[in-house]
């Protein structure tokens, strides 16, 4: 049955994949691209990776979609030229890397098999101790947070910095002249009534995957991106220039450094109080509620960042817009 | 006993409801014009989800799911029409008008 | 062999079809569709190696005991976000690239700088 | 042996100091000058003191670093070190007197740069005689090259630039391409650079191998003017007389040929050489550049290019000497440096005035010319003479020596090619004072005087040591056979 | 409690600082700030190398779970010393910012280049001291986003389209790298390197891991812009504002490099790489391309920033011909030459921003006269590129010759000549320059005063530290030698 569903969904994927490579319209192009996103989340809640397939979802479906949808707005629909003409050499580096990856794949552990070392060496401890050393059921979020909570950390900082990038390559960091989009749906009553509606249950749902990350899927990333997603939703329907009195740039700016910061400092606090850092242990009376309060807060930090880029960057895509039209006018 | 009738309950609604979903796609490809390919899929895919959802409460085994399928039926319920209805919106202001009389 | 590995050769099929998009194609926007596209089947392939047979969701639950390898979920956790965060900076070059030389296909770009 | 003798750099470091002192005073020639002539002098003095330890068989030597073990940055002075810093030191002062009336007289641009680069030309020209392993030498060597290349282009114009690039492409190119490449390989093979009596690549490798890097030394080291890498030679006669005085016929090209005694001498050692298959190869070369050069400096005209060419051959003679690899070869060889150093430099000199004076660069311009300017063509003949190797003129002498080494090593080919190769000199350096004085004065060249008083001087006092050499050639020799035979 | 914690503080200060440095905003205080953080790093790289010297390898576990577990941070003389340099140009590059992006950059880009510059400097340390795999790929990741940004702040609008293409390549050579580590830890069950190392030779003759070894390979040669895949790399550095050029010429490519290393030799160990995989012979054959044909294609440039970057991707061709013999020798002459040449481009490309500073360009024809009106400016290039060529008493010289005498030492005597070509090459376009600028009238339509001491003084600190490593060789090849053996004898 699973792997009905498996080979159900791959074969779209796959379809999806090369109609994406035929396409030469790309609006049609970003949609499939958000349907391949969306059939590899659910790929990933059929190989029990619910955590990934939330984000998936959130991530690609979602924001990645909008921003492509955002560009398009920008530039033009159509890819104008035929694939550079002697299509060989990409078709021959294409094909030697996929040998060389079928290869690879000869001598690895079969699909799905307990038996693979994978699944024998490291990963039990995480499995039989993180119950007991951290003590939230999550062990998806017990190994973000604490046992690598230092990738996590690297990766917030990478969020950051998209965040940084976008600003400077088409925000107004430091310079605030009003702009307002005519593009606004505000004249569209039923979409404004249940947005109105929507936001605030889009909210509620953030926060509850924020908190409820330990026991169930969910944490900072999912909350952060669906938190935005409710932001962008509200400035799609009453226009960003109203989003942005209820959320101002600036105020962005400083929330996306504060969740780094957090994050960063909780580790501090770490290596303050004679651990190492990101040593939660040390931060509470005894190592269980330690645990319990640093993956708290970094799970906040995190989802402070990640909400406000996001949103900084959805923001700065629509100033653009409105920069375009202003100018177009 | 019950369970069994339930079963085939949620069995109807399933299938159904996947009829639906599909004979929405088809239309989505078939029909003349932009609105009338909005309004098939949009009129089917609602009633799809419902009995889709539906069918998969029937199958569910504890409250605490039902209430979660419930909770999307009704975000759903909500979204899908105002979706259909806000691209149809955008479709006539960007200048697009419905081919009237017999499509061709 | 084939039963137990088919799904890896379906997804490095999924990674090449990005990887071509990407190297083969001038236009910027969809170059960035195909890195995309690259990246989430490098996703698909480390999830696919966390699954395993009969495992339930690695959600600590009374009774069970097989669970799903979840290190692979986590350091893709990581990995979605960095590809979701070149996206972002990627789109916001091609817009500028757009700007400023008023194409996002590469030949046109590529001509107007070697004649400027 | 080991304890620093600060007397080297300061040496070294002496010319260095006055370009830095000539570029501060910049434009204000009187002190600028006089910079110049003060340095020289004490420099001078300094020779003479470090030249008493060496005649009571010292050899001090420096450190500076060790930039990578056992490759150190060593000056270690040997007498034939010494006895080549000598004639640079002394010839210095004199050329400095001669290029200040020089540059004067023919209303040079850029004076100061010109005096600077001399100056860093010379400390490097002592460096490299002072030098005490491969390694700084070569460092050094590359130094002079550099150096002296601004001078060559000093004219600025265009074909002064293309000749700059010849010059530059040919030293560079052989001494990175051919030297570099020895030198690495010496250091593989014997594991050190220094100069060690006896040759450090004795017996380290078979005879071909030791040939190959022999030709890569000999063919390597450019500034020996070796056919065919010459041309850079008469290139760089676009430069300021004084410049082709000092450089061109003492420091750059002497620097070449004493690098390649002190290979032979100390890197592959006399006996080693002796054997090498190579050697005969290179003793072919050598004759056929010792002579060629003379038969094309014939058809020169332009007399610089003549004396340059000149010069070539007589290099041979030098190179002759270190492949004889006799002792009396090498000796010859050593008291060539000396002997036409002041021979080709009162040549020189005598071409600057000339110049300046009667504004002629051409042969065929000089007739009668002896009648308006006879101390300098009485010069020209006193320098020709020693170079030709009459009595009673230095030249004489080293080429005794060089003979005697061609008979010692039993090469009577050789020895008639010296014999031609005099012939030869005589036929194209005599006929130019005869043509200046028993030829006809034309009447525009009635008004021309004698050149300024600095560059008589200085051809005074060259062509002074040329007869003062034939009678006590005593101190040269006794350097050049403490190097020799220890 | 600090000196425990030097390892982790590596990178936490840099990393925490750009964030607080961001909500500063304000260039006036974020500058000095910056300054303050790149200068501690510093400290602590010192402190860091001084301990390895002192008391052996370090191990560091984050979050106090021991590896392989947890993240471990595994601190070697080999990264310690490279660590060194990259916080040493950052500290120095930092200081010469403040006057250069001032001059360069519109006010409200200020801050943000400086964040990122910090970014960028905290992903750089990160990738070096870390000791796990897929925390190389993160930190990786952090410093080319960072890298990204700086590149496009470029005045020129080719700033753009360089980026995408350094962004586009850089993520696919990212990527490979994942994909190797992910072959890897299917195969051991680890990400811990020394785990790896452990666990690898048992699974060592298998597919999967032959094609891992591929991939990170493939991968790690994209950044490191190995010649055939150098295609990035030019227009990078030659549209980057000055900083971004000298920061990421002399740091990014080295640390890539560094991973290189890690890789082949500590996790799959000489044996592996050198004798099952035949990487010794390509790595020769791409170096000997790499030092031939970049340098030529140099010689034809007009932009000298362009002109030095073809020379960056000539040199990084001799550091992997060192790599490429697979001993300690060579591993060692590699290193020194990481550290000589990220000191001899740093200098050049400052020296060149001084340039932009006063002309507003580095076009050949900038040059004219330049020896005249900008008489330190000019000898600092003149001095950097001696040490490109390798001319005794710089630097270069040093690591050249320990090449040579690696090649010789196998008896690849032929190598010997292809170093000295390459050397002849860059004797020519150094040339180029010198004749230009010594040899030329200055025009004097534009009237050029020499470069304000706020960037001299960075810039002469740099090239005089090439000399002053060209003639006190104590510090580079004591650590390098010893960096090299450890790298090659691995940790079992």
């Amino acid at each position: 049955m699973v792997n009905l569903i498996d080979i159900v969904l791959m074969g779209l994927l796959l379809i999806t994949a090369f109609a994406i490579v035929r396409m030469r319209d790309l609006f049609a192009i970003v949609m499939l691209f958000s349907i391949y996103s969306l059939a590899s989340a659910s790929f990933f809640v059929n190989l029990d990776a619910v955590d990934v397939a939330l984000t998936e979802a959130a991530v690609g479906a979602g924001i990645s979609t909008v921003l492509m949808l955002g560009t398009l707005a920008m530039t033009r629909r159509h890819e104008e030229r035929r694939p550079r003409q002697p299509h060989l050499l990409p078709l021959f580096i294409v094909a030697v890397t996929g040998a060389v990856l079928i290869y690879g794949t000869l001598d690895m552990p079969h699909f799905a098999d307990p038996a693979a070392p994978i699944h024998q060496h490291v990963v039990p401890r995480y499995i039989e101790q993180s119950g007991t050393e951290i003590g939230i059921p999550n062990i998806v979020a017990s190994i973000l947070a604490s046992y690598r909570g230092f990738d996590t950390l690297g990766e917030t900082a990478v969020v950051f910095t998209a965040g940084l990038g976008v600003l400077t390559l088409l925000g107004r960091f430091g310079r605030r002249e009003e702009l307002s989009d005519g593009r606004s749906m505000y004249h569209d009553m039923i979409l404004r009534v249940i947005g109105k509606a929507l936001v605030p249950l889009m909210l509620l749902f953030a926060l509850y995957v924020q908190f409820h990350g330990e026991l169930g899927p969910g944490g900072g990333f999912q909350a952060g991106v669906v938190a935005a997603a409710a932001f962008i939703l509200y400035s799609i329907v009453f226009g960003w220039d109203r989003a942005q009195k209820i959320i101002s740039p600036f105020a962005l700016n400083i929330m996306m450094a504060c969740g780094v910061s957090l994050y960063a400092l909780v580790g501090v606090a770490g290596m303050l109080l004679g651990g190492e850092f990101l040593n939660y242990n040390v931060l509470g009376s005894y190592p269980a509620g330690g645990q319990h309060l640093g993956i708290f807060l970094v799970e906040l930090g995190v989802g402070i960042t990640v909400a406000a880029v996001m949103l900084s960057i959805y923001f700065d895509f629509a100033a653009r817009l409105a920069v375009r039209k202003l100018e177009g006018e | 006993m019950i369970l069994v009738i339930l079963d085939i309950l949620s069995w109807i609604c399933l299938l159904t409801g996947s009829f639906l979903g599909i004979s929405g796609a088809v239309g989505l490809f078939r029909f003349p014009d932009f609105f009338t390919r909005i309004h098939a899929s949009g009129v089917t895919d609602t009633m799809c989800t419902v009995l889709i959802i539906g069918g998969l409460m029937l199958q569910a085994e504890s409250w605490q799911m039902v209430a979660k399928l419930l909770m999307i039926l009704l975000l759903l319920t909500y979204t899908s029409p105002t979706s259909a209805h806000s691209l149809a919106k955008s479709a006539i202001r960007g200048g697009l008008r419905p081919t009237l009389g017999s499509g061709d | 062999m084939v039963l137990g590995l088919y799904n890896y050769w379906i997804v490095v099929l999924l990674m090449m079809t990005g990887f071509y998009i990407v190297i083969a194609h001038g236009n910027l926007i969809k170059k960035v569709v195909g890195l995309n596209i690259f990246q989430t089947s490098v996703i698909i392939m480390y999830v696919s190696m966390g699954k395993v047979r009969d495992g339930a969701p690695p959600i600590l639950t009374d009774g069970v005991t097989l669970y799903s390898n979840p290190l692979p979920h986590v350091l893709m956790l990581t990995a979605i976000v960095v590809g979701v965060a070149t996206t972002a900076l990627a789109l916001s070059l091609v817009i500028r690239i757009n700007e400023a030389y008023g194409s996002v296909e590469e030949e046109d770009i590529h001509t107007q700088e070697q004649s400027s | 042996m080991m304890e620093q003798h600060l007397l080297l750099p300061l040496i070294v470091a002496l010319p260095l100091l006055a370009a830095v002192l000539i570029r501060i005073i910049g434009d204000r020639p009187n002190p600028r000058e006089a910079v110049t002539l003060i340095t020289a002098a004490i420099l001078l003095g300094l020779l003479g003191l470090l030249a008493g330890d060496i005649y009571r068989g010292e050899q001090p030597s420096f450190t500076f670093a060790e930039p990578v073990p056992g490759l150190p940055i060593r000056f270690h002075v040997e007498p034939l070190g010494m006895l080549f810093a000598l004639v640079a030191g002394s010839l210095w002062l004199v050329t400095s007197i001669y290029a200040i009336g020089y540059m004067r007289g023919h209303h040079e641009q850029n004076q100061t740069r010109f005096f600077m680069c001399f100056a860093i030309a010379i400390a490097a020209t002592l460096a490299v005689s002072f030098s005490g392993n491969l390694f700084t030498l070569f460092v050094f060597y590359e130094v002079l090259t550099l150096s002296t290349y601004p001078l060559v282009t000093h004219a600025g114009t265009p074909e002064a630039k293309r000749a700059g690039r010849v010059y530059l492409g040919i030293l560079l190119g052989t001494s990175i391409g051919f030297f570099l490449f020895a030198i690495l390989w010496t250091w593989f093979l014997a594991g050190t650079l220094e100069f060690r009596p006896g040759g450090v690549l004795a017996g380290t490798g078979d005879s071909i191998l030791l040939s190959a890097i022999l030709l890569l030394f000999f063919f390597g080291i450019g500034k020996a003017a070796l056919m065919p890498f010459h041309r850079w030679l008469p290139a760089a006669m676009v430069a300021p007389t004084p410049v082709s005085a000092l450089l061109h016929a003492v420091a750059v090209v002497k620097a070449g040929v004493f690098s390649l005694l002190k290979i032979s001498l100390y890197i592959i050692g006399p006996e080693t050489l002796m054997t090498l298959p190579g050697r005969q190869i290179l003793l072919i070369v050598v004759a056929v550049s010792i002579l060629l050069a003379s038969l094309i400096a014939m058809r020169q005209d332009n007399l610089k290019k003549r004396l340059a060419y000149s010069t070539i051959s007589q290099l041979g003679y030098i190179t002759l000497g270190a492949l004889l690899a006799t002792s009396a070869g090498l000796i010859g060889g050593s008291m060539h440096i000396v002997m036409h150093a002041f021979a080709k430099i009162t040549l020189f000199f005598a071409a600057g005035a000339i110049l300046v004076a009667a504004h002629k660069s051409e042969i065929s311009q000089l007739d009668g010319l002896g009648r308006r300017m006879p101390l300098t063509f009485i010069a020209f003949t006193v320098g020709a003479l020693s170079i030709i190797g009459l009595p009673p003129f230095g030249g004489m002498w080293s080429k005794w020596y060089l003979a005697l080494g061609t008979l010692e090593a039993g090469e009577l080919i050789l020895l008639a090619t010296l014999m031609v190769s005099s012939l030869l000199n005589i036929a194209y350096l005599l006929p130019i004072p005869l043509r200046a004085f028993l030829g006809k004065t034309a009447e525009e060249d009635r008004h021309i005087g004698e050149a300024p008083l600095p560059c008589l001087i200085a051809m005074g006092v060259t062509s002074l040591a040329c007869l003062l050499l034939f009678f006590f050639p005593q101190p040269w020799y006794q350097l050049a056979s403490m190097a020799v035979l220890p | 409690m600090i000196s425990a914690n030097l390892p982790a503080l590596q990178v936490i200060i840099p990393l925490l600082a750009a964030p607080l440095a961001f909500l500063l905003r304000k260039p006036r205080l974020v500058w000095p700030f910056a300054l303050l953080t790149t200068v501690l790093t510093l400290l602590v790289s010192i402190g860091l190398l001084q301990q390895v010297l002192d008391q052996g390898v370090i191990s560091y576990a984050m979050g106090g779970w021991s590896p392989p577990w947890g993240i471990e941070y595994r601190v070697d003389s080999a990264n310690a010393f490279v660590a060194l340099i990259v916080s040493a140009m950052g500290a120095i590059v930092m200081f010469y910012a403040g006057t250069s992006i001032r001059h360069e950059l519109p006010e409200h880009k200020q801050t943000l280049f400086h964040v990122a510059y910090l970014l960028c400097l905290a992903g750089l340390l990160g990738i070096v001291v870390t000791g796990d795999a897929f925390n190389v790929f993160v930190f990786l990741e952090v410093s080319s986003l960072s890298t990204y940004i700086m590149v496009s702040l470029g005045a020129n609008r080719r700033a753009l389209t360089a980026t995408f293409q350094y962004l586009i390549m850089g993520t696919l050579g990212a990527t490979f790298i994942l994909i190797g580590v992910g072959l890897m830890y299917v195969m051991t069950g680890t990400l811990n390197m020394v785990d790896l190392a452990q666990r690898l030779p048992e699974v060592a003759e298998t597919r999967t891991i032959y094609s891992a070894f591929a991939f990170v390979t493939v991968g790690v040669c994209l950044k490191l812009a190995l010649f055939p895949l150098h295609g990035w790399l030019p227009n990078a550095y030659a549209y980057a504002p000055s900083v971004a050029t000298a920061f990421v010429a002399s740091t990014a490519t080295k640390v890539a490099i560094y991973v290189l290393l890690r890789f082949v030799l500590t996790i799959f160990g000489v044996t592996f790489s050198f004798n099952t995989m035949p990487l010794g012979q390509i790595l020769m054959v791409l170096a000997i391309l790499a030092i031939l044909i970049p340098s030529t294609v140099a010689i034809y440039q007009t932009n000298i920033k362009r002109l030095f970057a073809y020379s960056s991707v000539g040199q990084v061709g001799y550091i992997i011909l060192g790599i490429s013999f697979g001993t300690v020798l060579g591993v060692s002459a590699g290193l020194l030459h990481i550290f000589n040449h990220a000191l001899m481009k740093g200098g050049i490309f400052l020296a060149l921003g001084c340039l932009y500073y006063r002309t507003g360009s580095v076009q050949l024809d900038a040059f004219r006269g330049l020896g005249k009106t900008m008489p330190w400016t000019m000898a600092a290039i003149v001095v950097g590129g001696l040490g490109l060529v390798g001319v005794p008493l710089t630097a270069g010289f040093i690591s050249k010759w320990y090449l040579v005498m690696a090649a010789l030492e196998q008896g690849y005597w032929p190598l010997a000549v292809v170093v000295l070509a390459g050397s002849l090459l860059a004797a020519v376009y150094l040339w180029k320059l010198v004749e230009m600028a010594y040899f030329q009238q200055p025009d004097n339509a534009t009237e050029v005063r020499e470069a304000p001491l706020a960037l001299l003084l960075p810039t002469w600190l740099v090239i005089a530290s090439t000399i002053y490593f060209g003639i006190n060789t104590d510090l580079t090849i004591g650590v390098a030698t010893l960096a090299a053996e450890t790298l090659i004898e691995g940790v079992r």
